[in-house]
C-alpha cells in the first residue's frame, strides 16, 4: 500500500504546484491592489490561447515574447478601463467587476483566437517515468511534464522573489502592498504599480496556461483552473506567496491523497454511486484549516483594534 | 359660522367650546414630536385647556392678570394663551429670540406676574434679569430637558400643570361647574390680548385688543377667504407677531382649521413639505428668498431641464394669471399650461410644500411685481394686504379675482379707510385695538379725534381699480434739495426685487441726489460668483469685489431706467452707491426683529460712509461693532468702495415714454 | 413588496419585442437547431453542428427543399447547459408557420429536460446516440426517438467486443471492467447495464466519476493504476476524453485496453494527445469517418459555392459526419410524413408520425449517399431506436479504423430493462403507456 | 427613556470594581495592576497621557480584551471570561474613540439597533409585522424619539450617517449607548476632534444623561477643563500603572500626574 | 415628477415606517400588482412565462436570499446554487416519499431542510470573514454537488441521477399551465419578499446590518455574532432553498445536480451585486437584468437583421455582458436599486436637480 501512496502523494504535490502557479496570480494581484482577481482563470486561458495560436505562425519563444506583450497591453487595458475608473470603491465591487472581465476574457478570447482546441507543445515527454520498481510493485510514477512544470514554477518563483526583493518596482510594490495610502504619500504611482502586477500576473499566466494547455490542450475549461487555486488561496493565505505555494502543495497532496484512501471507503460506507470527492475535499480541507487560523497559513494575522 | 345659541362666540373660550363641540374630532394642533405629528382635535385641546386653566388658577392666576407667553410655535405654549384666556387673564406674547434686555422691558412693562415659556433657554434668560421683574411669580414651562435640578418653588412642567388639573377636574364636579363659569364670565369687550409691536421707532408699545374685536375680525376674513375646518396652516411665524396671533390663532379658532407646528427651527422647511399646508402666509422676503433658492437650484440642472423649465415658466408667465383669474384664455395657452402643470408647476409647488395651499397671503412690505407674479402664475393664489398690529392685522386685502401686484386690494370687509390731507392712510375696523398699554399719550398720537387709526403710511386710492396703494411711511417720504420727491422705500423695494440685492438703504432727503447703501445676498451672489469662477474667502471679501461692484451697478443702472419712465420718480434716480461690508443683522440693532431696516439707525451707525457717498471720496473706511452669535462683540473694519452710476437724463427719458 | 413588478413590466415589454419577430412564409419548414459552438464542450459541438447544417443547406440547394417545402433552420447556442437549452426550446418551439419540427438536443442533460416538455408541446426529440436508453420504448416515451443506438446499446455492444476479445462470455468472469465517466446522467446512463452484464457474467465492475468538465483525472487514473481493471470504459465528451487519454499515458495505462462510448471516439478526443492514443478504441454509431458518396454533392451544392459552414477538410470528421447523419435523418422523417399528410410544411405531431414510421431501407440510404455507412433503420413504436448495431474503431495515430465486425446488442439484456424502467417512469408521471396513431 | 432598572445598587454605592488588573499583548504591558473602583451616578475620569492603557482599561471593562490577572466585579458579581455582549446584557455601554457606528443605516436605525437588547419579539413575530412585534416596534421607536428629542438631532434622523459630520456622529453614538439604558456608560474621548461649541454641547448632554436618569458614567478625555468641569473622582494612568486617584482638585494637585504629563522620566 | 409629497404627513409611527410611505408609490405598487395578475395572463405566451417572468421571480427569491446574508449582514456567499440544490432535493424527496403533503408544505419543507444546512455551513463565519469566507462557502457549494450526485438516496436512486417530478397540484387544483405556475410562484414570491422586507426592517435587519456595518460595535451593543450571523444564514439558507425548490418544480420539472453548480451561486451573487446589496427591490430588479440581457443579446442581432454566427453571437453575448457588468460598476457600484432610488428622488425633486 505504501507504493501507491506515495506515488499518490508526489504526483498531488506536483499537480499542486500547478494550482500553486495558478494561485500565484491571484496573490501578486491581491496583494498589490486589494482586488480578489476572479478573472485570473480567463486570464490564464487568454495567455494559453495566445502561446498556442501564435505559436502556429512562429517558433515557441517568440511566440511566447509576444503572448508577454500581449498581456501586457491586457493588462494595461485591464487597469485603464476598470481598475483606474473603481478606486476606492469596495473589496466585493473591485472583485464583481473581475468577474466582469472574466466573462468578457472568455468571449474575447474565443472570439479572437477561436474556440477550438489547440496545441502547445513544450517538448517534454509524455510518457511516465517508473523510480524504484524495485521497491515497489510497478514502481513510483512520475510524470515528466510536471517534474518540469515544478522546474518552471520553482523558476518563475525565484525571479518573483528577487524581483520583489531587488528591484525598485519590487520596493514599491511592497510598499504599496502594505499600505496604499502611505505608499502613495511617498509618491508611488498607484496605477503604474498596478499596471506591473497585472502585467506580472499575466505573465504567470503565460506559464501556468502553458504548462495546462500542454496538458490538457488550450481551450476553454482551462479558464476553469481558476477555482481549483481558490481552495489554495486561502489555506495559503491571500497575500503570501510562499502560502501559495505551501498551500498548492498541501491541496495537490490531500486531495489526491483523499480521492484515492477516502474516496473508496466512503463509497463504501454509505453506498454512494461513485467517488470524485476531491473537488470538495480540497475546499473542506482548507475549511477546517481556517477555523484553526483564520487568516491562512501565511496570510497577515487579523488584528482587531478599536 | 354659525354662533351658539346659548352665548355668542365672542371670546375665545367660548369659540373653543363651539369647536370642541363641532369639530370634536378634528385635529386642532399638530406638532412633529418625537418623529411624528402628534395630533390633538378640539375636543382634546379643549379637555387640556380646561386642565390648564384649573392648574393656572391653583398657582394664582385670576382674571386680569396678565402672563407672558415666551418661545417658539408649540401647542403647550397656544394652549397656555387658551387657557389664559379662559381664566380672563390676559397673554403677553414675547418674541423667543428677544434678548433678555428686550425680555425685561415687555415683562416690566405688562407687569406680568407669570410666564409661560418653551425651554430651559428662556427659563434662563429671565432668571437672567430676575432682579428686575419682582412681579414675576410663577414660570411654567414645556420642555423639561436640562431643568431638573432648577428650584422647582417657582417653575411648573406645564404637563404637571394639566394633569393636577385634570386630577382636581375628575375629583371635584364643582371645579368643573366654577370653569364653565369663568368661561361665560369673559366679555367680548375684555381685552384678549396685548401684543407688543416689534418697534421699528423706539421702544416696543403694548397694542391692547378687544376679544370681539379680534374674533369678528378673524371671522370676517374667514368668510372672505373660505376657510374651513379642512384646512390646515403651518405656524412658524412668531408667536408674539399680531400675523401669527391672527392667522393662525385667531381665524384657526374662528374656522375651527389646523395648525401644525414644526419640531423645530432647523426642520421647518421639511416640516413645510410635509404638512402642505392649505392657508399660508409669508413676508415677501421669504417668498424672495424661496424664488432665489429655486432659479439657483435650477442653475444648476441640466440643460435640457433647464430649458423646459424656462420655457414652460414663460408659458406660465403668459397665461398662468389669467388662468388663475378665469379670465379669458387662448386654447393653446391653455393647453400648454396644462402640460406645464404636470411637469413643471405641480411637482415644483410640491417640492416647495406648496401644492395644497388654496389661499396664500403675503404683507409687511412692498412684493416684487415679477415675484408675485410669478407664484400666481404657477397657480398659487398669491395675495397682498396691508395691515398693522393695531388693526388687528388687516386693513386691506385682495379679493379673489382682483389682484394687482402694486396695490394691497380694497378694504378689508367691514373696515373703513380714507386718506388724510397729508396723504396718510387711516382706518376703522372691527379688530382695531383700543389702545396702547398703560401709554395714553401714544394712543392719542395713533388715533385721529374722529376714531381713526393713524398708520403711518403714505397712499392713494388707484383710479383705475380702486384698489388701496402704499407709497412709503409717511414720515419718509422725503424731497431732495430740488424739491424732487424721494420715496425711499420705493426706490429701496425696487432694488430688492434684483435676487443679488438683499437689502438697500436709501438716502436723499434734504440732500442733492440719491444713494444707496446695498447689502449683496450672499447665496445668490455666492452661486454667481461660483460659475464665474470668483474667488472670495468671506462676505466681506465678496461684497467688495470689482465684478460684483459691476454687476451691482448694472443693476442699479438698470432700476434708473425704470425710474425715469415715471415723472413722479424720474428725479430720484441714484448717482451713487456702495456695497456694505457686512450684512444688516436684527442682533446690531440694524434690521428689527421682523427684519426691516431701520434707515435711521443705520444712517447713524454708518455715517462715515454715508458721509462718503456725498462728498465724492472714491472709497471710505468705516468701523463698527458687531455682536457674534454666541453673543460676543467685535469690532469689524473695513474700506468700502464708491461707485458713481450712469442715470438717465429727465427729459429724454420722458420723451421716449412719450 | 412588489415594487419588483416593474422588472416584470419590463419582462413583459422585453418580451413583447420578441414576439415581434417577422412572420414566416408559408412554405417554410422550420426547423430549430441546438447548438453549442461555444463553452467547455465546444470543440465536440462544433462540427456536429456543422454537419446538421449543411446537410439542410444541401436539401434546400440541391432538391429546393423538402419536395418543394423550403427548410429554414436557426441556430441555437446552449453551450451544453440544460437551462440555456430549455430557454432555447422555449424560444424556437413556435416558430416558422408549423412550429419546430423536432429537436436535436446532442446533450443528454437538455434530452431529459424536453422529454417532459416535448408531449405537452407535440415536437419530436431526436436523440440520436443519447438521451434516455428506456425511451426507445415509444408506448412510454412516444416524442422521444434515441434513433441508432442508446448508451445501453453502446454497453452491451462494448461487453460483447471485450467477451470476443477475451474469448467468449465465460471469459469474463473474475474480470475487472472500469468505466470512467462524466459525472451528468449521460455518464451516469451506462451503470444501470453494466451492472445487469456484471451480474449475469461475473465481472466485476469499478465506476469512476469524473466532475465537469473532466480537465481533473489525476485522482481517477491513479486508482486505475493502483486497481488495474482489465479494461477501461470510456463514457466522456469533450475536453473529459482527451484528458482521460492523456492521463492514461500518463500513469501508462495501455490504451489498447480503453474502449470509448461512440462520444469519445471522435477526433477531437484523440488529437490532443497525439501518439499516446495509438491503440485507443471506441465504439462506432454505425458510422466511421471519412468521405463518402453524400460529400460529392456536398462539395457540388454546398462548399463550391462557398456555402460550406466548416472547412472541407473538416467534413469527413466523425462527428460532421453524424451531424448530417442527424440531419438526413430529420429531413428523411419529414419526407415520410409528408407522403401520408402532404406536401407542406409538417407540424410537430406529424413529424412524430413521420419518424415513428422511418423505414430506410438500404437501397434508400444508397440513394441518399448513406451507402456503408449506415444499415437500414426501421423504427416502430415498440422501437424508437430503429437499429441497435455497431462496430469498434481503432485509432492507429492518424485515423480512426474499423476494427471489428458488427455487432448488435443483446435483447435478452436489454430488453427487459428498457421494458422496466419505462413501466417505473410512466408509473411515477402517471402516463398510460400507448401507441399514437397520429 | 427611563431610569435603569432592575440595578441592586443604590446611588454611591460602588457599582463595578477593578481589582489588580493587568492586561499585556504579547510582551508589551498595556495594564498594570491597576484598581479601582466606579460608584454609583458619579461621573468618573480616566485619565493619562497617550498610551497610558486607558482604552484598553475600557475595553478590559466591556469584555473586549481579557485580563490575564485581576478580578472585575459589577453589580455585585465577579466575572471571569466575559464577551462584549455579555457585557452588554449586563448593562455597560460605551461609545468609541473613532466613531464606530453603523455606516450603512440612519441615524435612527443606528440608535434602534442600540435597542436590539431591550426587544424581545421572536422571529415570526418580526416576520409577520403586526399585533406585539408593531407594538413593541412602535414603543421602542418612541423611546428612540426620545433620545433623538434630548440630544437634539431631529433634523438627521434618517440621514444615513456616513453623511453625518464628526461632531453629530459622535452624537448619534452616544444616542446609541443611550438606546440600552445603561447602569454602566463608558465614553471613549467624547469630545475628541470637536470644536467648541460641539464640546459645550457635549458637555451638556453629559451632564444631563447623569442628572437625569442618574447613569453612571466613566469618561476619557484629553480635555483637561472637561475632565475637572464634568468629573467628580478622576482616576490617573500612565504606562499602564495608576499614578492617582483623587477628586479632580487633588488631582491637579498631584505632583505624579503633573511629572506625568510634562513627561519627566521614570 | 409624479409625486406630490406635500400634505403626506405621518401621524404614527407604523405609517412612517411604511415600505412605501408615499401615495404614489403605494398606487404605483398596487398597480404593478394588478398589472402582473390581472393584465400579464391576458396576452402572455409561454415563452414569456416559463423563459422571463417564472425564472425572474425564481431567482429573486433565491436573490433575495443572498442579499439577506450577503447584503444586509456581510457575510459573502458563494455557495448559493448548493442550498438551492437542497431545496429542491429535499422538496422533491418530500414530494416523492410522502405525496399527500400540501405543494406548500413541500417548498417549505424544502426551505427548512436548507435552512439547517445553512445554518452548518454558516458556523464557520463566526472565525472565517471576507473572501476568506467567501471562498470557504464554495466548500458547501462542491459537497452539496457532490452530494447530490452520489447519494443515491436523493435521487431515489435513479440511475441518470436525474430526478423528474410528476404533475403538481395546489389544493386540488393542478399546477401544469405556465399561466398557473406564474401566478402560483408570483404569489409565493411576493409574499415571502414581503416578509423579507418586514425582517430587514425590524429588529433582526438591524441586528444584520449592525453586523455587517461593525461587527465589533454590534457586539458592544449586545448582538451576539453567533445569532446575528447564524440567523441570517438561517433565513438566507430558507430563501434559497424555497428558491431552489421552485426552481426544480417549476422551472426544471427534471434535473441533475448541475443545474445548481457553482455557475449558479455566481448568478445569484451577480443579480445580488448588479440589482444592489441589501435592498430587496435590487434582488428583483439584478435577477431581471441577469435573466434579461443574455436573452436580449441573444436575440438583437436577429432584430437588427445582422447576420452574425451562432458563435461569434454567443462570444460577444461574453464579452457585452462582462463589460455591462463593469460598467454598471463603474456607473454606480451599489447597483440598480440605487440608480432606481436615484431616479425616484430625482422625481421627487423634480424640477430640481437637487
Amino acid at each position: 500500500m505504501l507504493g501507491p501512496i506515495l506515488e499518490t502523494l508526489i504526483g498531488g504535490l506536483l499537480t499542486g504546484v500547478l494550482y500553486a502557479l495558478v494561485a500565484l496570480g491571484f496573490v501578486l494581484i491581491f496583494k498589490a491592489s486589494g482586488v480578489f482577481n476572479f478573472a485570473q482563470g480567463a486570464m490564464v486561458l487568454f495567455a494559453a490561447l495566445s502561446v498556442a495560436r501564435l505559436s502556429e505562425k512562429f517558433p515557441l519563444p517568440i511566440a511566447i515574447v509576444l503572448a508577454i506583450g500581449v498581456m501586457i497591453v491586457l493588462a494595461y487595458a485591464i487597469e485603464f478601463l476598470v481598475l483606474r475608473r473603481l478606486v476606492n470603491q469596495e473589496g466585493i465591487v473591485l472583485f464583481m467587476s473581475t468577474l466582469g472581465v472574466a466573462y468578457f476574457l472568455e468571449g474575447f478570447g474565443q472570439t479572437l483566437w477561436g474556440s477550438d482546441i489547440y496545441k502547445i507543445d513544450l517538448g517534454i515527454s509524455k510518457n511516465p517515468i517508473f523510480l524504484f520498481e524495485s521497491v515497489f510493485p510497478g514502481g513510483i510514477l512520475i510524470d515528466p511534464e510536471e517534474v518540469a512544470a515544478a522546474v518552471i514554477c520553482a523558476i518563475l518563483v525565484t525571479v518573483l522573489a528577487v524581483f520583489f526583493q531587488v528591484t525598485r518596482v519590487g520596493r514599491a510594490l511592497r510598499a504599496v502592498a502594505d499600505d496604499h495610502q502611505a505608499a502613495q504619500s511617498v509618491g508611488i504611482p498607484l496605477n503604474y504599480i498596478w499596471l506591473v502586477v497585472w502585467a506580472t500576473s499575466g505573465i504567470v499566466a503565460i506559464a501556468a496556461g502553458m504548462i495546462w494547455g500542454s496538458k490538457l490542450g488550450v481551450q476553454f475549461s482551462i479558464s476553469l483552473v481558476a477555482l481549483k487555486a481558490l481552495p489554495v488561496l486561502i489555506l495559503g493565505g491571500l497575500t503570501s506567496i510562499p502560502g501559495a505555494i505551501v498551500g498548492g502543495l498541501i491541496i495537490g497532496a490531500g486531495e489526491k491523497l483523499a480521492e484515492i484512501l477516502l474516496g473508496p471507503l466512503l463509497i463504501r460506507w454509505f453506498d454512494l454511486a461513485g467517488g470524485g470527492i476531491e473537488n470538495w475535499f480540497a475546499y473542506v480541507l482548507a475549511l477546517l484549516f481556517l477555523l484553526v487560523r483564520p487568516q491562512g497559513l501565511f496570510g497577515e494575522r487579523i488584528i482587531e483594534r478599536i | 359660522m354659525a354662533n351658539e345659541v346659548t352665548a355668542p362666540a365672542d371670546t375665545f373660550p367660548r369659540l373653543l367650546v363651539r369647536n370642541a363641540r363641532q369639530f370634536a374630532d378634528r385635529p386642532a394642533i399638530r406638532h412633529k414630536d418625537l418623529g411624528i405629528w402628534q395630533t390633538l382635535t378640539w375636543a382634546q385641546v379643549f379637555e387640556d385647556v380646561r386642565a390648564y386653566a384649573v392648574g393656572l388658577n391653583r398657582l394664582g392666576v385670576k382674571r386680569g392678570d396678565t402672563i407672558a407667553i415666551v418661545g417658539a410655535n408649540r401647542p403647550k405654549l397656544y394652549m397656555s394663551v387658551m387657557a389664559a384666556q379662559v381664566l380672563g387673564a390676559v397673554p403677553v406674547p414675547v418674541y423667543a429670540d428677544a434678548v433678555a434686555d428686550e425680555l425685561a422691558h415687555v415683562l416690566v412693562h405688562a407687569e406680568v406676574r407669570f410666564a409661560a415659556v418653551e425651554d430651559q433657554e428662556q427659563v434662563d434668560k429671565i432668571l437672567s434679569v430676575a432682579e428686575r421683574l419682582p412681579k414675576l411669580e410663577q414660570m411654567f414651562y414645556d420642555e423639561k430637558k436640562g431643568l431638573r435640578d432648577y428650584d422647582h418653588g417657582k417653575l411648573h412642567p406645564i404637563d404637571e400643570l394639566i394633569a393636577q388639573g385634570r386630577a382636581v377636574l375628575a375629583q371635584d364636579a364643582s371645579v368643573s361647574k366654577w370653569l364653565d363659569g369663568e368661561i361665560a364670565a369673559g366679555k367680548g369687550l375684555d381685552t384678549s390680548i396685548i401684543l407688543y409691536t416689534s418697534g421699528t421707532t423706539g421702544p416696543s408699545k403694548g397694542v391692547v385688543l378687544t376679544a370681539k374685536g379680534c374674533i369678528d375680525a378673524a371671522t370676517d376674513t374667514v368668510a372672505f377667504d373660505h376657510l374651513d375646518s379642512h384646512d390646515e396652516a403651518l405656524a412658524y411665524l412668531p408667536l408674539a407677531w399680531v400675523g401669527d396671533h391672527y392667522l393662525n390663532y385667531a381665524q384657526g379658532l374662528a374656522a375651527g382649521f389646523c395648525m401644525a407646528c414644526p419640531e423645530n427651527a432647523e426642520t421647518a422647511m421639511q416640516d413645510l413639505k410635509e404638512i402642505g399646508p392649505t392657508f399660508y402666509f409669508a413676508p415677501p422676503r421669504v417668498f424672495e428668498q424661496m424664488l432665489t433658492r429655486v432659479m439657483i437650484r435650477m442653475g444648476d440642472a441640466g440643460f435640457p431641464k433647464r430649458q423646459l423649465f424656462h420655457y414652460f415658466i414663460g408659458v406660465a408667465r403668459r397665461y398662468g394669471e389669467t388662468i388663475l383669474n378665469h379670465q379669458p384664455t387662448p386654447l393653446v395657452g391653455r393647453l400648454l399650461y396644462a402640460v406645464g402643470k404636470v411637469l413643471i408647476y405641480g411637482p415644483l409647488m410640491n417640492v416647495l410644500g406648496l401644492s395644497r395651499v388654496r389661499v396664500a397671503y403675503t404683507a409687511g412690505e412692498a412684493i416684487g411685481p415679477d415675484l408675485f407674479a410669478f407664484y400666481r402664475s404657477l397657480g398659487m393664489n398669491l395675495k397682498q394686504l396691508y395691515g398693522q398690529t393695531e388693526a388687528f392685522l388687516y386693513v386691506t386685502a385682495q379679493p379673489d379675482g382682483q389682484i394687482y401686484a402694486d396695490t394691497v386690494g380694497p378694504a378689508a370687509p367691514n373696515v373703513d379707510i380714507r386718506i388724510a390731507e397729508s396723504g396718510e392712510v387711516q382706518f376703522k375696523s372691527p379688530g382695531m385695538f383700543v389702545g396702547y398699554f398703560k401709554d395714553e399719550a401714544k394712543t392719542k398720537e395713533a388715533m385721529t379725534a374722529d376714531g381713526y387709526v393713524k398708520t403711518g403710511d403714505a397712499g392713494f386710492f388707484d383710479d383705475k381699480t380702486g384698489h388701496l396703494k402704499i407709497i412709503d411711511r409717511a414720515k419718509d417720504v422725503g424731497r431732495l434739495n430740488d424739491g424732487t420727491l424721494f420715496p425711499p422705500k420705493y426706490i429701496e423695494n425696487k432694488l430688492k426685487f434684483y435676487p443679488n440685492i438683499r437689502e438697500a438703504v436709501a438716502y436723499g432727503d434734504k440732500r442733492d441726489f440719491v444713494t444707496v447703501l446695498i447689502n449683496i445676498d450672499l447665496t445668490a451672489v455666492g452661486s454667481w460668483a461660483e460659475r464665474k469662477n470668483v474667488v472670495y474667502g468671506s462676505y466681506q471679501e465678496l461684497a467688495g469685489h470689482a465684478l460684483v461692484y459691476d454687476m451691482i451697478a448694472r443693476h442699479v443702472e438698470e432700476m434708473n431706467r425704470a425710474l425715469s419712465e415715471d415723472k413722479v420718480t424720474a428725479g430720484a434716480q441714484i448717482k451713487r452707491f456702495l456695497i456694505l461690508h457686512k450684512e444688516l443683522d436684527a442682533d446690531d440693532g440694524e434690521l428689527t426683529r421682523t427684519q426691516k431696516v431701520r434707515r435711521g439707525f443705520v444712517a447713524e451707525r454708518y455715517a462715515p460712509l454715508v458721509k462718503a457717498l456725498y462728498d465724492g471720496s472714491r472709497e471710505a473706511d468705516i468701523s463698527t461693532e458687531v455682536t457674534f452669535e454666541d453673543g460676543r462683540k467685535g469690532i469689524m473694519s473695513a474700506r468700502v468702495e464708491i461707485r458713481d452710476v450712469k442715470t438717465v437724463p429727465v427729459a429724454t427719458a420722458l420723451e421716449k415714454v412719450a | 413588496m412588489t415594487r419588483t413588478n416593474f422588472g416584470a413590466v419590463l419582462v413583459a415589454l422585453l418580451g413583447g419585442i420578441a414576439f415581434a419577430a417577422p412572420a414566416a412564409a408559408q412554405n417554410e419548414q422550420f426547423i430549430p437547431h441546438l447548438v453549442y459552438r461555444t463553452g467547455a464542450y465546444a470543440p465536440n459541438g462544433i462540427p456536429f453542428a456543422n454537419g446538421v447544417a449543411d446537410y439542410y443547406r444541401l436539401v434546400n440547394e440541391r432538391d429546393g427543399g423538402i419536395n418543394g417545402v423550403k427548410i429554414v433552420y436557426e441556430e441555437c447556442d446552449t453551450g451544453y447547459a440544460t437551462d440555456r437549452g430549455v430557454e432555447c426550446y422555449e424560444r424556437l418551439k413556435g416558430k416558422g408557420p408549423t412550429g419546430a419540427a423536432y429537436f436535436i438536443p446532442l446533450s443528454t442533460g437538455i434530452t431529459f429536460a424536453l422529454t417532459e416538455k416535448a408531449p405537452v408541446d407535440k415536437i419530436p426529440i431526436i436523440s440520436m446516440g443519447y438521451g434516455r436508453s428506456e425511451s426507445r420504448d415509444g408506448s412510454v416515451f412516444q416524442w422521444n426517438f434515441p434513433l441508432l443506438g442508446t448508451y445501453w446499446t453502446a454497453a452491451d455492444i462494448l461487453i460483447q467486443h471485450i467477451a470476443k476479445i477475451e474469448g467468449g462470455m465465460d471469459k469474463l468472469k473474475g474480470k475487472k471492467i472500469a468505466l470512467v465517466y462524466h459525472d451528468s446522467p449521460y455518464g451516469k446512463e451506462p451503470i444501470a447495464l453494466l451492472t445487469k452484464r456484471a451480474q449475469l457474467n461475473g465481472f466485476e465492475t469499478m465506476f469512476l466519476p469524473v466532475t465537469h468538465p473532466g480537465v481533473e483525472q489525476k485522482a481517477t487514473w491513479l486508482q486505475i493504476r493502483q486497481n488495474k481493471p482489465d479494461y477501461v470504459l470510456l463514457w466522456g465528451w469533450g475536453v473529459m476524453n482527451s484528458t482521460a487519454i492523456k492521463e492514461a499515458v500518463a500513469v501508462g495505462y495501455p490504451r489498447e485496453k480503453m474502449y470509448g462510448v461512440w462520444w469519445s471516439g471522435a477526433e477531437p478526443d484523440v488529437r490532443p494527445a497525439e501518439d499516446g492514443a495509438k491503440g485507443y478504441n471506441a465504439v462506432m454509431l454505425q458510422h466511421g469517418a471519412g468521405q463518402f458518396k453524400l460529400h460529392e454533392d456536398l462539395k457540388k451544392f454546398v462548399y463550391d459555392k462557398n456555402n460550406g459552414t466548416a472547412k472541407w477538410d473538416e467534413t469527413g470528421e466523425i462527428l460532421y459526419v453524424r451531424g448530417a447523419i442527424n440531419g438526413m435523418l430529420g429531413i428523411e422523417a419529414i419526407r415520410t410524413a409528408q407522403k401520408r399528410f402532404g406536401n407542406k410544411p409538417m407540424t410537430g405531431e406529424q413529424v412524430r408520425w413521420g419518424i415513428e414510421n422511418l423505414d430506410l431501407s438500404a437501397d434508400r440510404l444508397k440513394q441518399l449517399g448513406f451507402e456503408g455507412v449506415l444499415k437500414p433503420i426501421k423504427v416502430s413504436c415498440a422501437d424508437h431506436e430503429g437499429a441497435r448495431t455497431g462496430r469498434i474503431q481503432t485509432w492507429d495515430g492518424k485515423n480512426w479504423k474499423v476494427s471489428s465486425d458488427w455487432y448488435t446488442a443483446d435483447e435478452a439484456v436489454v430488453a427487459p430493462m428498457v421494458k422496466e424502467t419505462a413501466a417505473k417512469y410512466a408509473a411515477d408521471k402517471k402516463i398510460a403507456p400507448g401507441c399514437l396513431t397520429n | 427613556m427611563r431610569a435603569p432598572a432592575g440595578s441592586t445598587v443604590a446611588a454611591g454605592e460602588v457599582l463595578l470594581s477593578v481589582e489588580n488588573v493587568s492586561l499585556s499583548f504579547g510582551g508589551v504591558k498595556a495594564i498594570q495592576d491597576v484598581s479601582f473602583d466606579i460608584r454609583k451616578s458619579e461621573v468618573r475620569a480616566i485619565i493619562g497621557p497617550n498610551g497610558a492603557g486607558k482604552t484598553s482599561m475600557l475595553n478590559v471593562v466591556n469584555g473586549f480584551y481579557q485580563p490575564q490577572h485581576g478580578r472585575i466585579t459589577f453589580k455585585g458579581t465577579t466575572r471571569t471570561n466575559m464577551r462584549p455582549y455579555d457585557a452588554a446584557h449586563g448593562g455597560i455601554a460605551r461609545t468609541f474613540q473613532n466613531v464606530a457606528l453603523f455606516r450603512g443605516m440612519s441615524a435612527l436605525d443606528n440608535i434602534m439597533a442600540g435597542r436590539t437588547l431591550k426587544m424581545h419579539r421572536n422571529f415570526f413575530w418580526q416576520i409577520l409585522r403586526i399585533g406585539p412585534a408593531l407594538a413593541e416596534e412602535d414603543e421602542h421607536r418612541h423611546r428612540v424619539e426620545e433620545i433623538i428629542d434630548f440630544l437634539e438631532i431631529q433634523a438627521i434622523r434618517k440621514v444615513p450617517v456616513g453623511r453625518l459630520p464628526y461632531g453629530l456622529q459622535k452624537r448619534v453614538e452616544l444616542g446609541r449607548a443611550l438606546a440600552m439604558e445603561p447602569d454602566l456608560l463608558l465614553l471613549d474621548e467624547p469630545m475628541a476632534g470637536m470644536n467648541l461649541e460641539e464640546k459645550e454641547d457635549m458637555s451638556r448632554f453629559i451632564v444631563d444623561v447623569n442628572e437625569q436618569y442618574g447613569t453612571t458614567i466613566a469618561l476619557i478625555e484629553h480635555d483637561m477643563g472637561v475632565v475637572m468641569d464634568l468629573s467628580d473622582r478622576v482616576v490617573v494612568l500612565d504606562h499602564g500603572a495608576k499614578i492617582a486617584d483623587a477628586t479632580p482638585d487633588d488631582v491637579k494637585r498631584d505632583q505624579n500626574v503633573i511629572d506625568a504629563y510634562l513627561g519627566v522620566a521614570h | 415628477m409624479f409625486y406630490r409629497e406635500a400634505g403626506q404627513f405621518k401621524t404614527t409611527y407604523g405609517s412612517d415606517e411604511a415600505i412605501f410611505p408615499i401615495v404614489q408609490d403605494r398606487w404605483f405598487v398596487i398597480a404593478a400588482i394588478a398589472f402582473a395578475v390581472l393584465v400579464v395572463p391576458l396576452f402572455a405566451g409561454q415563452y414569456l412565462y416559463t423563459e422571463v417572468l417564472i425564472p425572474v421571480l425564481i431567482l429573486s427569491l433565491a436573490a433575495i436570499g443572498l442579499n439577506i446574508l450577503t447584503g444586509y449582514c456581510g457575510q459573502l456567499s458563494l455557495g448559493t446554487g448548493g442550498f438551492m440544490a437542497v431545496g429542491a432535493y429535499a422538496a422533491y424527496n418530500l414530494a416523492l416519499r410522502v405525496p399527500e403533503v400540501n405543494l406548500i408544505l413541500v417548498f417549505l419543507f424544502g426551505g427548512l431542510m436548507s435552512m439547517l444546512v445553512g445554518i452548518l455551513f454558516g458556523v464557520p463565519s463566526l472565525r472565517i470573514k471576507g473572501f476568506y469566507l467567501a471562498v470557504a462557502t464554495l466548500a458547501s457549494q462542491f459537497f452539496l454537488e457532490w452530494a447530490f450526485a452520489r447519494i443515491k438516496w436523493f435521487t431515489n436512486y435513479a440511475p441518470s441521477g436525474s430526478v423528474a417530478v410528476g404533475p403538481i397540484e395546489l389544493f386540488g387544483i393542478p399546477i401544469n399551465s405556465p399561466e398557473r405556475k406564474y401566478l402560483f410562484v408570483f404569489i409565493l414570491v411576493a409574499v415571502l419578499a414581503l416578509t423579507a422586507k418586514n425582517l430587514v426592517r425590524s429588529r433582526v435587519g438591524r441586528m444584520w446590518m449592525a453586523m455587517r456595518d461593525m461587527d465589533i460595535a454590534a457586539e458592544i451593543i449586545g448582538i451576539r455574532p453567533l445569532h446575528a450571523k447564524l440567523s441570517a444564514f438561517a433565513v438566507s439558507s430558507f430563501y434559497v432553498g424555497v428558491a431552489g425548490a421552485l426552481w426544480g418544480f417549476f422551472r426544471l420539472g427534471s434535473w441533475e445536480p448541475l443545474a445548481f453548480d457553482v455557475n449558479r451561486s455566481f448568478q445569484i451573487l451577480f443579480m445580488v451585486i448588479i440589482g444592489g446589496l441589501s435592498s430587496i427591490l435590487g434582488s428583483f430588479l439584478g435577477a431581471a437584468f441577469i435573466v434579461l440581457v443574455p436573452i436580449f443579446l441573444n436575440q438583437l442581432p436577429g432584430w437588427l437583421g445582422v447576420g452574425l454566427s451562432t458563435a461569434t453571437i454567443s462570444h460577444l453575448e461574453f464579452m457585452i455582458f462582462g463589460a455591462m457588468i463593469v460598467f454598471f460598476l463603474i456607473v454606480e457600484p451599489r447597483g440598480l436599486a440605487r440608480l432606481w432610488a436615484i431616479a425616484k428622488e430625482k422625481l421627487r425633486l423634480w424640477p430640481f436637480p437637487y
